[in-house]
């Protein structure tokens, strides 16, 4: 029997907002999907576009950056630095040929860990049709 | 061995080769490129020349030397990776390019020899085309030593008749892949001969650019060496790599270890084409680069194909072939540089 | 050379160990390169768990420790100081999140083991590359600056004096008191508001630790936390308080007469003139805006005048720069002016006012002697329209916020009146009674039971003067009824806003705004009366419309931040800051551009940082094009390690 | 039009008073109809300039030579050096500035409006004529340009062989100089971003397919950063060693060097490198196509750039270049920036 396809995803979490909606999301005991390996950062804006390069390159069949709410930056204003770097990125990506799904960020609060959980149910879920990202995996 | 083929029968050769692989020049857009041809009916050569020469097949922009492999820290796995044992066909090479294969030869197989070259390198065989027209308006050939109908390096020449191929074997591979299909192939006649000759002798005379005094000039580099000619002539160079990389005798390399995994370790060492325009190409690890700027790298580009090379193998290593000319983003003319350095005064 | 990596994974009861098969990762990193030991414990962070670490530290000789455990939150703090007993550097013990982020959150064993091995991984690859480092200190400068001489500034200066710091109190206007001194009586308990400000004026005059700055504006502010540097403009009053005997002879002469501010213009002053009779400093000041001229002389009456000579045109602005190691924000509010509220007539209509207008009336020591008159014809007003929220709690045309303290002392105000003249009638006009606060809402139900003044529901829809008396049209909503009100006064409870020149004071302290232009808190909640910017402390309406005794809590907490940071010998900063590669920096200033902090400065064409003031956010790591600047102990290099064991295996 | 005369009386004026230390201007390359860079320090050699469709190169690339040459020397001449550009390249200037890369006052800036044209695209060039045989190319009058070749002269509507960035451009006057030369029109020949269209509306699969062809080509030779005003980097975060090493640069540091990219001109290598460098480009590449033109094997590099400039301009009103005083596209934000593909 062929193996159901486990789409692999890297999620950069700031640490004041992601990460602990996300422990919040653990603390609350609910459930998603084991695809997703987190990796916190300090803010969002420390997230390099490459990072998220890497990432793909690395294999990641989807990578997830997630930072406070605009307004609530632990640093003030990373996360709008963010927003602009991010969205470069996303517009590039899908210029040359990446699946949009591939690529999300999210607003996320330390209160959030529900919408934590659904953004990964969802991720794996629109991931799954997709297969695996080998357009820009390594291929050294 | 000299034979005619008709155009017509071209084609039915290629398909009797098929246990060769058979590389040829492929367009893509506007750039042509020698690629590896699944279907050789599909091959045209009439083609200007390609932009990168045909050093690619057998020397490859990337070459993967050994895999290592680390589960722990004690142990580190080594596995050295050998080109396969394919024979190839090279069609369609143009006699500069052949030049400079037969160049490369010298470097990498003379004194010490690169295993990785010259397994490709013995199980190629070249075939050339002679250049009736020169492929390209900065074609030089004739000034260092070679000429658009030159053997130099190959196993056939091909020259184009109009509807016929005339065939000439120059070794004993080249005579093999003739043979192998030789129903094909036809005696010449003596007036195809003399066509022949005369087709090339015309050739010659279509080149339009030539270097004067040339072996003058390779005896002076050493004298200008420290002067602001080099300053002057690299103003505008902007030190990419389009002359080496497209040049059929450049061979500079480095030599990386592509790291694909760091902890357990894994990963590959590599040898890609290097380039001696780069910045990083002499850089030291103590941060000092004994060149440091454009003219030392365009000194170097110059003294090593017309001066240390004519010193060590007593030929230079430049073939004619005018694609530094063509693709130099900034207009920089080998033939006009070395003009200069002919004129040049103190 | 080689590192010596410990790994403990904790089952955390069954926390972690019942969806994480921590046998098996324990086993799996053991084999890991690097990795010399590996554990697993029931509870890592108890007593026994942490004596396993140490002493593994110690017996093994590891030179770095990895706990995949809980998240970082709970218990980073707890194994970095183990790990620091042990020997090691703090920053050498990293924490791999296997519980809220793992073993909570999934339900298959072996998928959720595998992922628990990948994050271990990753906590290791950052550990690998993890420098020591040690808690960034600084001195403390041990002095205060107090920015604003209201209520709350002259109370964190006091409770700051108080506690032994040296304070300097910058007020801009030539005295202190703020507009509580502007008070008649204060709600609830209508005690007399000069009464008991002026004592607190005078104990700020003649404390010892404190230096008053009246007259004087904030030109520029430098530094950091415990260091700040600021220079202070004290402009020159032109009189010498110490020769000045108050005599009052300079005003008599003084042939210029312009709008008081004290009284809000119901009164005019001299250009040489005492704000008040009970300022402090208490002395004369030149109004050198409307002085016919000093350069040169046009006039000079004031100075023939002076017996004691203590009018000096030669004055000058003096530059003082001050060091502090705090600074308390309390630059207080300003009423919603006229040109925003025309449409009630006010500055139109004489007899239409404003509530500190009102105060002034009903001030004993006021322009009226605390007689309620008209200001058009000094008659007493015998119906009075109290009008709640003009500005406020409009968001289509006004202000949105509520301003908190109108609804008190409107019926203060109504309360007062109806003491001053028994036979009138106060009415006012409200949206709702917003009482909340101790006896607050006794104090409105006194207002209308006891003093009859009668309230309005509904919104006023026009004001106009007919004779010489002020027509008030509106609706009362809870009976339906269209009123019409001939009135004699009008009295406009207006919004507060931030006092003017609050931005550029903002700007300079690099303190951040909020929508409505009041300073803002770090934490609404937790950090209310601390700026974002460390250091750098809240009081009074500055931050939001407050009444008297919130704005004195917030100043004497302020007072007690501003201590947690001066009764420190050094501070200490979190060493994970970002440094520059000065080679490869090519001074672009896209770091400095973005940093919150302002802790990049470009020094000779490279970036700088400033080690107290970078928090370590590494925005500009990302922002850098060059990877010229990185964040200590979170590098690219981690992060690039760090996603490929993520995705490997 | 700009008349050749008073460029080359203005560089001889500039030279004469020695206000410059020499000029950088676009003379005759001698076997071939395109222009080549001039450098011109002598008063009778600005006699060699010329200002034809031919002109494409950005020559603010050479500041950076510049720049690098007065660090090595020990007392460098001071003096600015002149630098004739076009309205695309003036940008570059700004960008240059608003990076603190170099000094108002170390370049004379001769700007040369392209008025109703621009320079050609020899793809296109190449559809009409045979190149072997052109002899000149020149501005004509009512935007046509004229083209010599053995034959005689053909005139030819400059919208024809205009570089599709100058079909594109908006900014055909330079933004900053100190000389101005031509006029300042307004000219609209296509929507600032149309060429975009194409790559945009196809799906996402076709994308792929194309730039996969496309960048797999890619022989890394570099020439798209070495030609490139902005990419002056002493070394490239795509380098996989590290350039910027001083005596005192530790082993360690040394090793920390990341790979982003490898050497090897594979796929994904590739798709790296001119992935970063689009990104590093965002709201710095003034669309000069450069890039475009010098690169061996025709790989579309415009486009890259052009889309960033387009979500740059779109989503957050910048454009690279215009002021060197504002803050970089991605140093600076708006709390309104769009944000609706953020979940």
């Amino acid at each position: 029997m062929e193996e159901k396809f486990e789409p692999k995803i890297i999620a950069f979490l700031c640490k004041w907002c992601s990460s602990a909606g996300s422990d919040l999301a653990g603390v609350s005991r609910m459930k998603y999907p084991p695809n997703v390996v987190p990796i916190t950062v300090m803010c969002s804006g420390s997230i390099s576009p490459n990072y998220i390069l890497s990432a793909f390159k690395d294999g990641a069949d989807g990578v997830l950056v997630s930072g406070c709410h605009p307004g609530d930056c632990h640093y003030i204003k990373g996360n709008y630095y963010a927003r602009r770097r991010i969205t470069l990125v996303k517009e590039l990506l899908e210029f040359i040929g990446i699946e949009p799904e591939r690529f999300q960020m999210s607003w996320v609060s330390a209160a959030e860990g529900a919408k934590y959980t659904e953004i990964i149910k969802d991720f794996v879920k629109e991931l799954e049709p997709l297969g695996p990202q080998n357009k820009l995996r390594s291929n050294l | 061995m000299q034979m005619i083929l008709s155009k017509m029968n071209f084609s039915s050769w290629l398909k009797k080769l098929n246990s060769y692989r058979i590389f040829a020049p492929v367009k893509s857009g506007e750039v042509w490129s020698y690629e590896l041809v699944e279907k050789p009916e599909n091959i045209i050569l009439d083609y200007p020349n390609t932009i990168i020469p045909p050093k690619k097949v057998l020397f490859p922009q990337r070459e993967v030397l050994l895999e290592f492999e680390s589960s722990s820290e004690q142990e580190i796995k080594l596995k050295e990776v050998i080109p396969e044992e394919t024979p190839s066909v090279i069609f369609g090479i143009r006699s500069c390019d052949a030049s400079g294969l037969a160049k490369l030869e010298k470097i990498f197989k003379g004194g010490f020899e690169d295993l990785y070259f010259s397994k490709r390198k013995n199980q190629t065989i070249l075939v050339g085309l002679a250049c009736n027209i020169p492929p390209s308006p900065d074609c030089f050939c004739t000034s260092v030593g070679g000429s658009p109908y030159s053997k130099d390096g190959l196993d056939i020449l091909m020259t184009d008749m109009g509807d016929e191929y005339y065939v000439e074997s120059v070794t004993e591979e080249g005579e093999k892949l003739i043979e192998s299909a030789i129903g094909l192939f036809n005696d010449p006649e003596e007036n195809v001969k003399k066509e022949l000759e005369k087709i090339h002798l015309e050739s010659e005379k279509k080149i339009k650019r030539y270097i004067k005094d040339i072996d003058k000039i390779s005896s002076k580099l050493p004298e200008i060496f420290e002067t602001e000619f080099w300053d002057k002539e690299s103003l505008s160079c902007i030190l990419c790599g389009i002359c080496t990389y497209s040049c059929p005798v450049c061979h500079c390399f480095d030599i990386n270890d592509e790291v694909i995994c760091t902890f357990p370790l894994k990963g590959k060492r590599v040898r890609t084409w290097d380039n001696c325009q780069f910045p990083d190409f002499t850089m030291h690890s103590s941060g000092h680069n004994p060149r440091p700027d454009k003219a030392s790298r365009l000194r170097q580009r110059i003294m090593h194909k017309f001066n240390y090379f004519n010193e060590n193998c007593m030929e230079l290593l430049c073939t004619g072939c005018g694609r530094c000319i063509s693709k130099c983003p900034v207009g920089i003319d080998i033939v006009e540089v070395l003009e200069k350095v002919r004129v040049y005064e103190k | 050379m080689r590192k010596r990596i410990g790994f403990f994974i904790c089952h955390c009861g069954i926390n972690i160990a019942g969806t994480v098969d921590v046998k098996k990762v324990s086993e799996g990193l053991s084999k890991y390169p690097g990795v010399v030991h590996s554990e697993d414990y029931i509870y890592m962070c108890s007593d026994p768990g942490q004596s396993r670490m140490v002493e593994a530290i110690k017996e093994k000789k590891l030179d770095k420790v990895v706990i995949a455990c809980c998240s970082p939150t709970l218990h980073e703090t707890t194994f970095r100081n183990a790990a620091k007993v042990a020997g090691i550097n703090s920053f050498q013990c990293e924490i791999a999140n296997v519980r809220e982020q793992c073993s909570w959150v999934h339900k298959d064993m072996k998928k959720a083991t595998a992922k628990a091995i990948k994050i271990s991984k990753a906590a290791i690859e950052r550990a690998r590359l993890n420098e020591s480092l040690e808690p960034i200190s600084v001195p403390v400068t041990r002095r205060a600056l107090v920015i604003g001489g209201g209520i709350s500034g002259i109370q964190s200066a006091l409770d700051l004096a108080n506690s032994g710091y040296e304070v300097i109190l910058v007020e801009r206007s030539p005295s202190i008191g703020g507009h509580m001194i502007q008070l008649s009586e204060t709600f609830p308990t209508l005690d007399c508001s000069q009464c008991i400000m002026t004592p607190k004026m005078v104990e700020v005059s003649k404390h010892p630790k404190i230096k008053l700055l009246t007259y004087s504006e904030i030109q520029e502010v430098a530094g950091y936390i415990g260091n700040f540097k600021v220079k202070i403009l004290k402009k020159p009053t032109y009189v010498d308080p110490d020769k000045c005997t108050l005599c009052d002879e300079c005003t008599k002469v003084c042939p210029v007469a312009v709008p008081n501010e004290f009284e809000l213009g119901l009164t005019r002053r001299r250009a040489i003139y005492i704000p008040f009779p009970q300022a402090i400093p208490a002395t004369y000041t030149l109004d050198i805006n409307n002085c016919p001229g000093l350069f040169p002389i046009a006039c000079g009456k004031c100075a023939d005048v002076c017996e004691p000579g203590a009018i000096d045109f030669d004055m000058k602005p003096e530059i003082l720069e001050e060091e502090v190691g705090s600074i308390i924000v309390s630059t207080g509010y300003d009423l919603y002016g006229k040109e925003e509220m025309a449409e009630y007539g006010y500055g139109k209509y004489e007899d239409v006012l404003d509530g500190l207008q009102f105060e002034r009336l009903l001030s004993a020591s006021g322009p009226t002697m605390g007689k309620i008159l008209r200001p058009s014809d000094h008659k007493e007003p015998k119906e009075v329209v109290f009008i709640q929220c003009v500005g406020s709690r409009d968001p289509e045309l006004h202000c949105a916020y509520c301003s908190k303290i109108c609804c008190m002392y409107t019926a203060k105000h109504a309360m007062l009146y109806k003491h001053h003249v028994h036979d009138g009638q106060p009415y006012v006009f409200y949206i709702d009674i917003r009482s909340g606060g101790k006896d607050y809402e006794e104090f409105v139900q006194r207002a209308i039971e006891e003093d009859g003044v009668i309230y309005l529901r509904g919104k006023v829809s026009k004001i106009f003067q007919e004779g010489d008396k002020i027509k008030v049209w509106g609706v009362d909503t809870l009976s339906g009824k269209v009123i019409e009100i001939d009135a004699d006064m009008v009295v406009l409870a207006m919004a507060m806003r931030p006092s003017e020149g609050a931005s550029e004071l903002a700007k300079k302290l690099k303190i951040a705004l909020d929508k409505d232009g009041f300073l803002a808190e770090a934490h609404p909640k937790l950090r209310p009366v601390e700026s974002l910017t460390s250091g750098m402390f809240l009081a009074g309406a500055a931050q939001a419309p407050k009444d008297i005794p919130e704005a004195v809590a917030q100043a004497s907490g302020a007072a007690v931040k501003a201590v947690n940071i001066l009764s420190q010998d050094r501070l200490y900063h979190s060493p994970t800051i970002a440094t520059v590669n000065l080679t490869l920096c090519t001074g672009c200033g896209m770091c400095v551009d973005v940093c919150a902090y302002e802790a990049i400065k470009l020094e000779e064409g490279k970036a700088v940082v400033n080690e107290v003031l970078c928090e370590g956010c590494g925005t500009c790591s990302a922002t850098c094009l060059r990877a010229a600047i990185k964040v200590k102990n979170i590098t690219p290099l981690q992060v690039h390690e760090m996603i490929k064991v993520a995705l490997g295996g | 039009m700009v008349k050749l005369d008073d460029i080359k009386k203005e560089c001889k004026s500039i030279l004469e008073e020695g206000k410059v230390k020499y000029i950088v201007g676009y003379k005759r390359n001698n076997n071939y109809y395109m222009s080549i860079p001039a450098f011109i320090e002598k008063i009778e050699e600005t006699d060699q300039l010329i200002w034809d469709p031919t002109c494409v190169y950005n020559l603010v690339r050479f500041l950076r030579d510049e720049k690098l040459r007065k660090e090595r020397q020990k007392t460098p001449d001071t003096r600015p050096i002149g630098v004739i550009v076009k309205g695309c390249d003036s940008r570059a200037i700004n960008v240059l500035l608003q990076e603190k890369f170099i000094k108002r006052e170390n370049v004379y800036i001769i700007g040369v409006a392209c008025e109703k044209s621009g320079v050609i695209e020899k793809k296109k060039l190449r559809k009409k004529f045979n190149e072997k045989n052109i002899k000149q190319i020149e501005f004509g009058k009512d935007n046509n340009f004229i083209i010599t070749t053995e034959k005689g002269k053909t005139t030819i509507s400059a919208e024809e062989i205009l570089a599709e960035r100058c079909i594109e451009c908006n900014n055909n006057t330079p933004v900053i100089y100190d000389v101005l030369l031509g006029e300042k029109v307004e000219r609209s020949l296509s929507e600032h971003f149309r060429s975009l269209e194409k790559f945009e509306s196809i799906s996402t699969e076709e994308k792929w397919n194309f730039w996969k062809k496309e960048l797999d080509k890619c022989i890394r030779c570099y020439a798209c950063r070495s030609v490139c005003p902005m990419c002056y980097c002493d070394e490239c975060i795509a380098d996989s060693i590290s350039l910027a090493v001083k005596p005192d640069t530790t082993a360690e540091e040394k090793a920390q060097k990341i790979r982003w990219v490898e050497k090897s001109p594979v796929s994904s290598e590739n798709f790296s490198y001119h992935l970063i460098r689009a990104l590093h480009l965002a709201g710095r590449c003034i669309d000069c196509g450069e890039c475009e033109r010098v690169c061996p094997v025709d790989i579309p590099l415009r486009y890259l750039n052009k889309k960033m400039e387009k979500e740059a301009s779109e989503q957050f009103g910048y454009t690279a270049g215009l002021d060197p005083e504002k803050p970089a596209l991605v140093s600076d934000f708006k709390d309104d920036d769009p944000q609706d593909f953020i979940i």
